[in-house]
């Protein structure tokens, strides 16, 4: 148990410390305008993918948030092939066409980011109902936001999943703000996981910033749905440091709250653990985090040498079959 | 040939790659117990079972957006939404995910689903269960669109949709399920995108879809009284379209007379009329002239209903009015 | 409190009678192929319709549904004028462009029928949302079934409405089915009162058969409302005796749940409780019912002498300004 | 006279009708504390107070359909649906409701709404966030729909919006919002229904709307030098539609362009077109040119999203194509 628990904080802390690594350049690299579009940082819940995602199999799926670089690249996403991509460069997951919002992964079981909120959660749990129907026994773990809570989306899906006991994880990422909306604002209840009594599902809080909690409360519910029983939801209490978008003043942010969070890190928090329980050293941590920077370096470097796509794939993959009219007229 | 309805046939079409197909099943309100609410679906839930054969609860966003995900996932879900009134409360899925899911992820899924969908005005459903909405889906790219006038057509596109690896919007007509026409018992298929010319001629062109075939067939025979030989297609695909099959006939006719059932504003009719008036212009002896609904929203009204679509007087006033 | 209730009891039975007629009315009607379209009768749910009605006031609100006919009437609507828009004459409510579905009177409050299951629920939390904007002291009533509360509105709408505190009552007529489909088998929940708790709001569940208790929830929920402390969910438990829309062979219900339900008659009930009360003598009651089906025979007179709408009619009232433009083209 | 933005411009409309007329408010998502994502009500939340400046969830169907509610009893709401392409998870309320609920009721209700709704590309924003979708609502009828391509328009035909008593789509470009043109201080109204003339010319009449009619003039520009004179008409309201101004440039010119942003199929500018060469035929020197998106979904990268959309290189072609 003791030897498990050192591998585990430590992989724990490399990983989480990875996100973030690759978070904080993909907003450097926005502020000097080397990225295109919008991006939206992982920066503060680093806790909450990498704790989910080292509680699934191989053979599960997850779906992602517009919010989902932190998500992919907990389940195994490359990160050079992630900077490609967020660059618009022909080398990324979706070959440029889908940038920060839209990285998919099928070899690793990740139906995608999306950009409407709430729709991953109808597909997951359309996902949730292909492992019913073809009678495998995989597990479905959706990452929702708060605020996709909200929409109609959330209601429909998890009904259906708990009716039909499909083997679904709902893993809402409570970080208190929908862009600048506070969930206390638009929201009756205190909690998220209180709604899951209106299906009759279990529901779970746990700590988002505490990256245990969260692969033990995953761990379960994904147990619970393998074993037939149904949907879970768990809500992971955590907060994004950064805007909604980079560059967002965040008005709508009190100093206090801001600075009660930054004093509940996750990953400071486990470096101090892993320090006080001696299962690592100062020395130790720091080789991690500057592989883990080596890392993001040389996906960037691959990123910025990485062509663009070329004009004329503008019109591929429109459709799998008969593209070609299908686009032109 | 036998003579079965447009219902029996879209049904045949289920059945037949249901069992052809494991990956295939159906979902949507009383699919299952009640054998849907045209009764195409009848005896599925006995022989498929529940997990093929799904009811669901009133959640067509949340349906079909999971029908989405089951196809991502390789399965080949038919949804049915009840009416196409109500796809604007599940559009989202359609047109922002199931069409563009394939290309924003560079081509790493495909998405092989089929929304099945009565459209279609004349049985006083009134405005929110009587539009032909098939035009909001020719504006999404992505997105294949039928719409079969005929039995026959309708067994085929559908059968092809639904092993088609794109999702297709099946728009069917609720006035059609009764219609009868000619099927053969083997199994044929029609390949999208190609459209169909229901009777030739030489003077003018008749192009249109769904219900509306039937009325420009009944005014072309108007026509022949006339000593006016209309040439009929069939479009039976929207998208993609049999621009071929178009072209040819205009250049032969050099008239041509568009007929929808749906509203005229930015119904689908348009577009054809505009790709011709582009690429065809020195071909043409008249105006290109539409046949379409009126700009309203349905009424319920038995002494109103009847107004608002065309009817093949109509068609045949369309035509009247460019022969010279 | 005896006259009192002596009053109610006359004034309800009087009332779930009329309903009754109505729709045994149309429904015969409607077998003769003199209506068109569908109907969606509301028999066997007489009591919801006239309990609720009864608990507001003139100046509130309500939202029907597409099984609308009784709410309209409990609510004041002239048979007559229903009648005429059941048969799609230009004397109807809609001038006979609605339909049986889509029967509205401003006059009265009724912000109309929806023939799409669940937009009511929307439209009636925006008129709670215009009384709180306004400062007006009233109340909307929403009435939805327990199809519709699948519906992402069903959730959107409580959702808001509960964070906001609108005075909105909705009030939802479980008749077990939508269509064809047993509530039981697409959702997870006993009852739909639970879903109260996702928005941490009073849930209610009430004897959909007993107008009292319809009565007294209502009440209960719009005096809740009108004191600034949101809104309800009521669920009353009732039946549908005919099928969900005319013709309808109800293959989906066995018959022990239908006598089971016939057995449990709101009108029966109140009927036999007058009776042994002594509030009414048999021959009153009669006179009632006579006087009753008198009304509704008039009302079918009236819509049969009525005119159609003149086909010129057919393009006016898409727009409140520059219609005719908007028609043309 | 002074120079503003569009995104400024649409707010002081806002502004305006707010302070004259306390039936009108706001409602939508981060409108109140964050004055909208677009900074277009930053301080109004301060100034009109949270009963006017409503902070949503994330619930555009819902807020929609209250909002449809809240018209029906008399106020006049203002809700923003963040991009147009969430409208398809709001277009219940918006095409089953809000453009019927007049009709269906027989006259009984108005529903003075306003939805306002950034779409366009440019912003590599990806296949989500970068739609042009006013053809959808010009398929409904019911529904007003305005685009204005300037600040100048965009405040007088929003403010006309907001007091039109029939729901009125109000589609914004935000690439222009940060975009300067003359607005007077003065308060002044622009008709709905009312095309503008931007640029009078004798050769060739070149349609356009939104941030295309800014194209369209950098065309002229161009023709010019080539000796071509182009009219330039800004539609301005698509619905309902300025014929006469349409048909009297084409008469003049007998040639006609016309340009939209949005994928091409299906898009409004086929409606346009198909409506001219039905009753303009005999007028027409020239095929009717369509420049307009690609049939495609706009893809994230740089070097592809620019490909997607006319440029006024691409406007010029067109053109040149047909004069000669
Ligand atoms: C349907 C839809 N509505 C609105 C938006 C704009 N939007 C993007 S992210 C976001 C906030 C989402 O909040 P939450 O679900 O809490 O996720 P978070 O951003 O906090 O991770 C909004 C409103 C959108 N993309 N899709
Ligand atoms: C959005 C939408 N989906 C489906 C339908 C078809 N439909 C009409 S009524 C109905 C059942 C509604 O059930 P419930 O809400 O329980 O009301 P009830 O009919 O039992 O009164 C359905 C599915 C519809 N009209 N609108
Ligand atoms: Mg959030
Ligand atoms: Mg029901």
């Amino acid at each position: 148990m003791k030897k498990k628990d050192k591998e585990l904080y430590i992989k724990f802390y490399q990983e989480m410390q990875r996100l973030r690594s690759f978070e904080l350049k993909a907003s450097e690299l926005f502020t000097q305008a080397m990225l295109a579009g919008n991006i939206h940082t992982y920066i503060g819940q680093e806790a909450v993918a990498v704790g989910a995602c080292n509680a699934l199999k191989e053979s599960d799926y997850i779906v992602c948030t517009h919010r989902g670089h932190g998500q992919c690249i907990a389940r195994g996403c490359k990160p050079n092939l992630m900077m490609a991509e967020l660059f618009g460069k022909q080398t990324g997951y979706c070959k440029g066409k889908g940038g920060s919002m839209h990285i998919a992964d099928l070899n690793r079981g990740i139906l995608g980011a999306n950009g409407i909120v709430g729709a991953g959660l109808a597909i997951g749990t359309g996902s949730g109902l292909a492992s019913k129907i073809t009678e495998k026994n995989e597990v479905t773990l959706v990452f929702f936001g708060d605020g996709a809570s909200n929409e109609g989306y959330f209601h429909e899906s998890i009904n259906m999943a708990s009716a039909w006991k499909l083997p679904v994880v709902y893993l809402c990422e409570n970080n208190k703000y929908g862009v600048s909306v506070c969930i206390d604002r638009v929201c009756n209840v205190e909690d998220i996981a209180e709604r899951a009594k209106a299906y009759n599902i279990p529901g779970m809080i746990v700590d988002g910033n505490n990256v245990f909690e969260i692969y033990n409360a995953v761990q379960k519910a994904a147990e619970h749905a393998r074993q037939g029983k149904g949907p879970s939801l768990i809500e992971a209490k955590t907060y994004r440091y950064h805007g909604h978008y980079e560059g967002d003043p965040q008005v709508y942010k009190s100093k206090t709250e801001i600075e009660k969070w930054l004093n509940h890190d996750a990953i400071e928090n486990i470096k101090k653990e892993i320090l006080s329980k001696g299962f690592a050293s100062e020395e130790e941590l720091k080789i991690i985090e500057e592989k883990n920077k080596a890392e993001i370096e040389e996906a960037v470097a691959f990123a910025k040498d990485s062509p663009y796509p070329d004009v004329r794939e503008v019109t591929d993959d429109v459709y799998t079959t008969d593209n070609e009219r299908g686009v032109v007229r | 040939m036998r003579n079965i309805t447009y219902g029996q046939a879209i049904r045949e079409a289920m059945h037949e790659e249901m069992i052809r197909n494991s990956s295939v099943f159906i979902i949507g309100e009383d699919m299952g117990v009640m054998g849907s609410v045209f009764g195409l679906t009848k005896g599925f839930l006995e022989e498929f079972g529940p997990n093929r054969v799904i009811d669901t609860p009133i959640s067509e966003n949340g349906f079909t957006g999971m029908a989405v995900g089951a196809a991502m996932r390789g399965l080949r879900p038919i949804v049915e939404i009840m009416y196409i009134d109500f796809t604007p409360i599940s559009l989202d899925p359609i047109v922002n995910q199931a069409a563009k899911l394939r290309y924003m992820t560079g081509g790493q899924v495909s998405i092989p689903l089929v929304i099945r969908t009565p459209g279609g005005a004349g049985r006083r459903n009134a405005g929110q269960h009587s539009q032909s909405l098939e035009a909001l889906f020719t504006h999404f790219p992505g997105l294949k669109v039928i719409a079969p006038g005929t039995p026959y057509d309708a067994k085929g596109l559908l059968k092809s949709a639904i092993r088609d690896d794109d999702p297709v919007i099946c728009v069917e007509h609720k006035i059609l399920y009764a219609k009868k026409g000619e099927v053969p018992e083997e199994e044929y298929l029609i390949p999208l995108g190609k459209a169909d010319v229901k009777r030739s001629g030489k003077d003018v062109t008749i192009i249109a879809y769904s219900r509306q075939i039937l009325f420009a067939l009944e005014a072309a025979k108007e026509l022949k009284k006339q000593g006016i030989e209309a040439e009929v297609i069939d479009l039976r695909t929207l998208v993609p379209l049999d621009w071929d099959t178009i072209q040819q006939s205009i250049k032969k006719t050099h008239r041509v007379v568009l007929v929808q059932e749906g509203v005229k504003r930015n119904g689908y009719m348009g577009e054809i009329a505009s790709q011709i008036i582009d690429e065809l212009f020195d071909y043409l002896d008249a105006p290109v002239k539409r046949v379409a609904g009126l700009n309203v929203i349905p009424p319920f009204s038995p002494a109103l209903e009847d107004h608002i679509y065309p009817n093949p007087q109509d068609i045949f006033k369309a035509v009247m009015e460019i022969v010279d």
